[in-house]
């Protein structure tokens, strides 16, 4: 971390950037918040630990907006959402100096919290665990089972786009890697009434804050379709579990051969709603019917959807799958 | 439907709407008409003072805060002056006589036209732009009704163009005519067949040089407020004589539903007409 | 009011049809008195490629229990690609339905050209029944919308 | 006082819900939330802070108003029917029920919210007290003290035993009802109890904020603040600690088209998105920032301006843990220099 600090130090010290995005202490020890640093002394609360969950590339909207270069921090999965971003022209290469940053892994402060620990003062990790220190006494928790899903399945550790990189080990497999399509395999196996049984548990969850739309790297639309007051289901209403099946629905859908997975949908979701099943869905059909496909390899392929072939399934394929 | 427990008070009715009937449709202007509505009984909705205002809505469609525009004085109906600029509006422009809309209020307070050392027993200005005037007709009406309470009555009035003057029959008709009155109007640019004052209202207001021995009541778009404002401070006006009306985005009308306050005012509630001393102590979030 | 319990019950079909081939395919079985149940709704659109993954939910929501988009065949397009574009997101969406729970028969897709007015009435007769088999949308209903 | 095994709380929730409707938190998909308690329904006592608060119960996050139809010209007006049969919320912490008052302020004050006042006229409160407050918690800052929750009946789980003591009339009519479930019990162990809960919270991370600079600062001088812009970069304009916090009352009010004709309806609304204020003419908050500003300066500025210095923030600490990112009124209030 102090390497990352002394090279944003130059940075901004030799006027290749003016500010540096990056993340900022939070005040428990769990909860640091993206942030700006304009300044060599404002980049002492500078973080860089596993609870850095935060995706840097949906910032980089509004940072390549703004005057001057803007030196940014991303995580190995965080550099596919800007190289989508970069395809779909919603940032500025130019306008970005990227340090890769190696990645552990990042961690899920639920996980740790719903197994029974309980006021957390302070965290700090000591080979493959975290020790805690709470109000009420001294607490373990194995690191990796505090990892949140999406790291117990990376993608892997290569950057797709950066400038330099620190502390990365490029092109090192992920440690045990599960596959990310598992679950969504398992539900696939299920009859359509436990589909749907899932579904609305899940999905009636939703509050409809909007968190999985904003925290979203794809999601850059400056005015979402659910903001339109000329539409029945806007944004704000919890009336019934149509509601929120359109929503998370159509999100999906518009982000459907744009999303690389990273995940943050499910991170910030207050409700925990795994919204990554819904993407995967996407994903693997994708390469089911169209050819291995990932979001952000490549800045200048054709996205599935913005692309077919004379040879592509029929729509029937869904029928016909089921019945086998 | 259960009993109202609620001890008396009218939560229910204030988000409940009445159902109004439109009876009369004036076109004012290209983008302005003038509503008339009562209720089916074809008696007046309710009781307002100058200066408050009521929700309008067609079911479906929205519905928003409009200032009602005829007098308390008129016992017969409630007048709705609506300029085409939104969903909502739209809608209205598209409508008939006969047709039903729903109406709930009054709300917020009016211009303290009983008030004595506010308005009542003064010499008053009256300062409006565009479709500004809706709001301050009702008050203007009002003091002409009750015309031995108050001292000279003036208006200054200005539009972009002659066709953009709302309730330009009244004007000349009635306040033009009526005695202890003075209407000055005026438009933005040159126009054919207008004989009368072309500028822009700040600059008219500092051609004319009013005497600062009045209270002023100012409506009309912000820059225009703004521009009137200091032409006022100028000629020696202080802000405790000048009164606006405000207008920001309404659900409830109520002071609940959070979004017209400006810092812990609600423009709904205890708004929307506020004195310029008032104002400047709040968040400049208008 | 929704159907009472003693009548049978009539599926509401929407079927989006594009207005180069479906449109004329529909015409020509109306012209050439092909029959096929009232219950269909059809909606006119410029191309297949309009219809938005939206317009079939909110078919849905409005109280639809089945949705069927015709469109040209593969290689007829009016607009030259529009229909193989429709065709990759019908896929992706009925397949994203089937995995919601949502009955896969409810959503059809089936190219039809404008001399095929017999297709079309088979077509529509076949869903229909299919429809009727799986009875009323509840999955992807919304109960507003049921009274 | 009154107390009842754990073990046999499913009697109690049984012999309530058997006369009046019983809310309380409900693990579904791995979440307590407050929902309708039911035979199979999974209770959860144990998890300290539900996702949505209990204001749902008083205040749903959507609320039919009324229905209209419009027959050939001719409106017809069908005004929704308001609660009129008690209900129960149990298991509300000391923090959620102070955020009813805090509600309380805005729908009952005049003119009075029938929606709201008729679910509060009919609502019972059963709190409970908190065993284990988390490091998120801030409640002692506004002057909560979590072991003593100012409910219609206030309980303590101790052991394996609940305790019970009704505090109202309305406590005891509930009381009353379930007598046959509860046994005598002396105090000794619930002020054991209480002493426990106040010593975690001195400990806690966040008890010790100071409050002083908004009672003591001009509502200018804290508008004005440079540090608004300073804190509000990392806001996604998400509606999460509007949606979790037990005492936002902002609501919006829509129309939803049937088919049939329209159902007007509220929803919770969010001061965090950017259309809270738009209307035709324009918009008055443009930016991110100003949206921010609004929300904290109506928690701790304008809300104690309009109702005798009463802070419309409970420090549950919902926000603080359910943010995307991490920002949270704890940051705000540290940064305004409220540091502890």
């Amino acid at each position: 971390m102090q390497e990352l600090v002394k090279r944003a130090k130059e940075l901004l010290a030799d006027g290749t950037v003016v500010r540096v995005l990056g993340w900022k202490q939070g005040d428990l020890g769990y909860n640091p918040e993206p942030a700006y640093f304009n300044s060599e002394e404002e980049l002492k609360d500078f973080v860089y630990d596993g609870f850095c969950g935060a995706n840097l590339s949906k910032y980089m909207i509004e940072a390549c907006k703004m005057e001057g270069n803007t030196l940014v921090f991303l995580k190995p999965c965080d550099t596919y959402s800007f190289n989508q971003l970069i395809k779909e022209h919603r940032v500025k290469r130019e306008k970005a100096y990227i340090i890769g940053v190696g990645c552990k892994g990042t961690l899920d402060i639920d996980k740790v919290k719903n197994a029974g620990i309980k006021g957390i003062e302070s965290i700090s990790q000591d080979g493959d665990t975290l020790k805690l220190k709470t109000i009420y006494g001294e607490k373990e928790f194995p690191f990796n089972d505090a990892l949140l899903e999406r790291c117990t399945v990376c993608k892997g550790k290569t950057h797709q786009v950066y400038d330099e990189l620190i502390g990365a080990a490029e092109g090192e497999e992920a440690g045990p890697v599960g596959n990310r399509f598992e679950m969504v395999e398992k539900l696939e196996a299920m009859s359509p009434k436990e589909r749907f049984e899932f579904w609305q548990g899940e999905l009636s969850k939703c509050i409809r804050c909007n968190a999985c739309r904003n925290a979203c790297p794809a999601c850059s639309c400056l005015k979402c379709v659910f903001d339109s007051n000329q539409f029945d289901t806007a944004q704000k209403a919890n009336v019934d579990t149509f509601e929120e099946q359109m929503f998370h629905i159509i999100r999906a859908f518009h982000v459907a051969g744009r999303c690389t997975d990273c995940g943050e949908c499910s991170r910030v979701c207050p409700q925990g709603i795994p919204l990554h099943l819904l993407n995967r869905k996407f994903i693997k059909d994708i390469n089911e019917f169209y050819g291995e496909y990932q979001a952000g390899e490549d800045t200048d392929s054709r996205a599935p959807l913005t692309n077919y072939t004379f040879e592509d399934v029929e729509p029937g394929i869904v029928v016909e799958r089921g019945q086998k | 439907m259960g009993e109202c427990t609620c001890g008396g008070n009218h939560g229910r009715e204030m988000l409940i709407p009445m159902i109004g009937v439109i009876t009369d449709i004036r076109t004012e202007t290209p983008d302005v008409k003038t509503f008339r509505v009562v209720g089916r009984d074809g008696k007046k909705l309710f009781e307002h003072m100058p200066g408050q205002c009521a929700m309008v809505s067609v079911p479906g469609v929205g519905e928003a805060m409009f200032s009602i525009t005829s007098s308390p004085t008129n016992k017969e109906f409630q007048e709705f002056s609506i300029k085409r600029c939104g969903t909502l509006t739209d809608c209205l422009h598209g409508m008939s006589v006969g047709d039903e809309l729903t109406v709930r209020g009054p709300y917020g307070n009016a211009f303290p036209v009983e008030q004595e050392g506010a308005l009542k027993g003064e010499n008053l200005l009256f300062i409006a732009g565009g479709i500004g005037l809706a709001p301050l007709r009702s008050v203007i009406n009002y003091v002409l009704d009750n015309r031995d309470n108050y001292g000279t009555v003036e208006i200054l009035y200005g539009s972009r163009s002659a066709d953009d003057l709302v309730q330009l029959k009244e004007i000349q008709e009635v306040w033009c005519k009526t005695e202890g009155v003075d209407v000055y109007l005026t438009i933005d640019r040159e126009q054919e067949g207008w004989d009368g004052h072309v500028g822009f209202v700040p600059s008219y207001l500092k051609e004319i040089g009013f005497q600062t021995n009045k209270k002023v009541l100012i409506c009309g778009p912000p820059i225009m407020i703004k521009f009137v404002l200091a032409g006022l401070l100028e000629m020696g006006f202080s802000k405790e004589q000048v009164y606006t009306t405000l207008e920001l985005k309404m659900k409830c009308g109520i002071g609940k539903c959070g979004r017209c306050n400006i810092g812990s005012k609600y423009v709904c509630k205890d708004g929307p007409v506020f004195r310029f001393d008032e104002i400047d102590e709040l968040p400049p979030e208008y | 009011m929704q159907v009472e319990n003693n009548k049978e019950f009539r599926p509401k079909i929407v079927a989006f049809c594009c207005n180069w081939c479906s449109y004329a395919g529909a015409d020509l079985a109306g012209s050439s008195r092909l029959a096929y149940p009232a219950d269909v709704k059809i909606i006119r659109v410029p191309c297949s490629c309009r219809v938005n993954p939206m317009f079939i939910l909110r078919a849905f929501q409005k109280g639809a229990d089945g949705v069927i988009m015709c469109g040209c065949h593969p290689g007829d397009c009016h607009y030259t690609s529009g229909n193989y574009y429709a065709r990759r997101r019908m896929t992706l969406l009925f397949s994203m339905l089937d995995y919601l729970g949502v009955e896969n028969g409810r959503t059809r897709v089936e190219w039809v050209s404008a001399a095929e007015g017999v297709k079309f009435s088979t077509t529509m007769n076949e869903f229909v029944a299919k429809i009727h088999s799986l009875g009323e949308n509840v999955r992807l209903e919304d109960l507003r919308c049921k009274n | 006082m009154y107390k009842i095994e754990k073990s046999r709380l499913s009697e109690l929730f049984a012999a309530i819900a058997a006369q009046e409707d019983l809310f309380l938190p409900i693990k579904k998909c791995d979440q307590a939330n407050y929902g309708l308690w039911t035979e199979e329904a999974e209770v959860d006592l144990d998890t300290l802070k539900t996702v949505k608060s209990p204001k749902d119960c008083f205040f749903p996050q959507s609320e039919t108003l009324y229905k209209c139809k419009n027959e050939d010209g001719k409106l017809a007006i069908d005004p929704a029917k308001l609660q009129d049969k008690p209900f129960v919320v149990f298991g509300m912490r000391a923090c959620d029920v102070q955020a009813v008052k805090v509600l309380d302020n805005v729908f009952l004050n005049d003119p009075v919210d029938s929606y709201y006042a008729a679910r509060r006229e009919h609502g019972i409160l059963v709190a409970m007290a908190c065993h284990e407050p988390e490091e998120t918690c801030f409640c002692k800052v506004f002057g909560i003290d979590a072991a003593n929750p100012a409910a219609d009946v206030a309980t303590w789980m101790v052991g394996e035993d609940l305790y019970w003591k009704a505090l109202t009339e309305k406590g005891e009519a509930l009381t009353k009802l379930v007598e046959n479930l509860l046994t005598d019990a002396d105090e000794a162990a619930v002020e054991k109890e209480k002493k426990q809960i106040q010593a975690i919270i001195e400990k806690l991370p966040f008890s010790h904020l100071d409050l002083s600079v908004f009672e003591n600062s001009e509502l200018m001088e804290l508008f004005d603040s440079p540090k608004w812009e300073e804190m509000y970069k990392p806001c996604l304009a998400c509606g999460t600690c509007t949606f979790v916090c037990p005492t936002c009352q902002c609501y919006d009010i829509k129309d939803f088209n049937t088919g049939s004709g329209v159902q007007r309806y509220r929803c919770w609304d969010s001061c965090m998105y950017s259309d809270f204020t738009m209307m035709a003419h324009g918009n008055m908050r443009t930016s991110q920032m100003q949206r921010f500003r609004q929300r904290f300066m109506h928690k701790l500025k304008y809300y104690p301006d309009n109702n005798d210095g009463m802070y419309s923030c409970v420090g549950c600490g919902r926000c603080v843990s359910k943010c995307p990112a991490s920002l949270n009124i704890v940051k705000v209030i540290k940064k305004m220099g409220g540091e502890a």
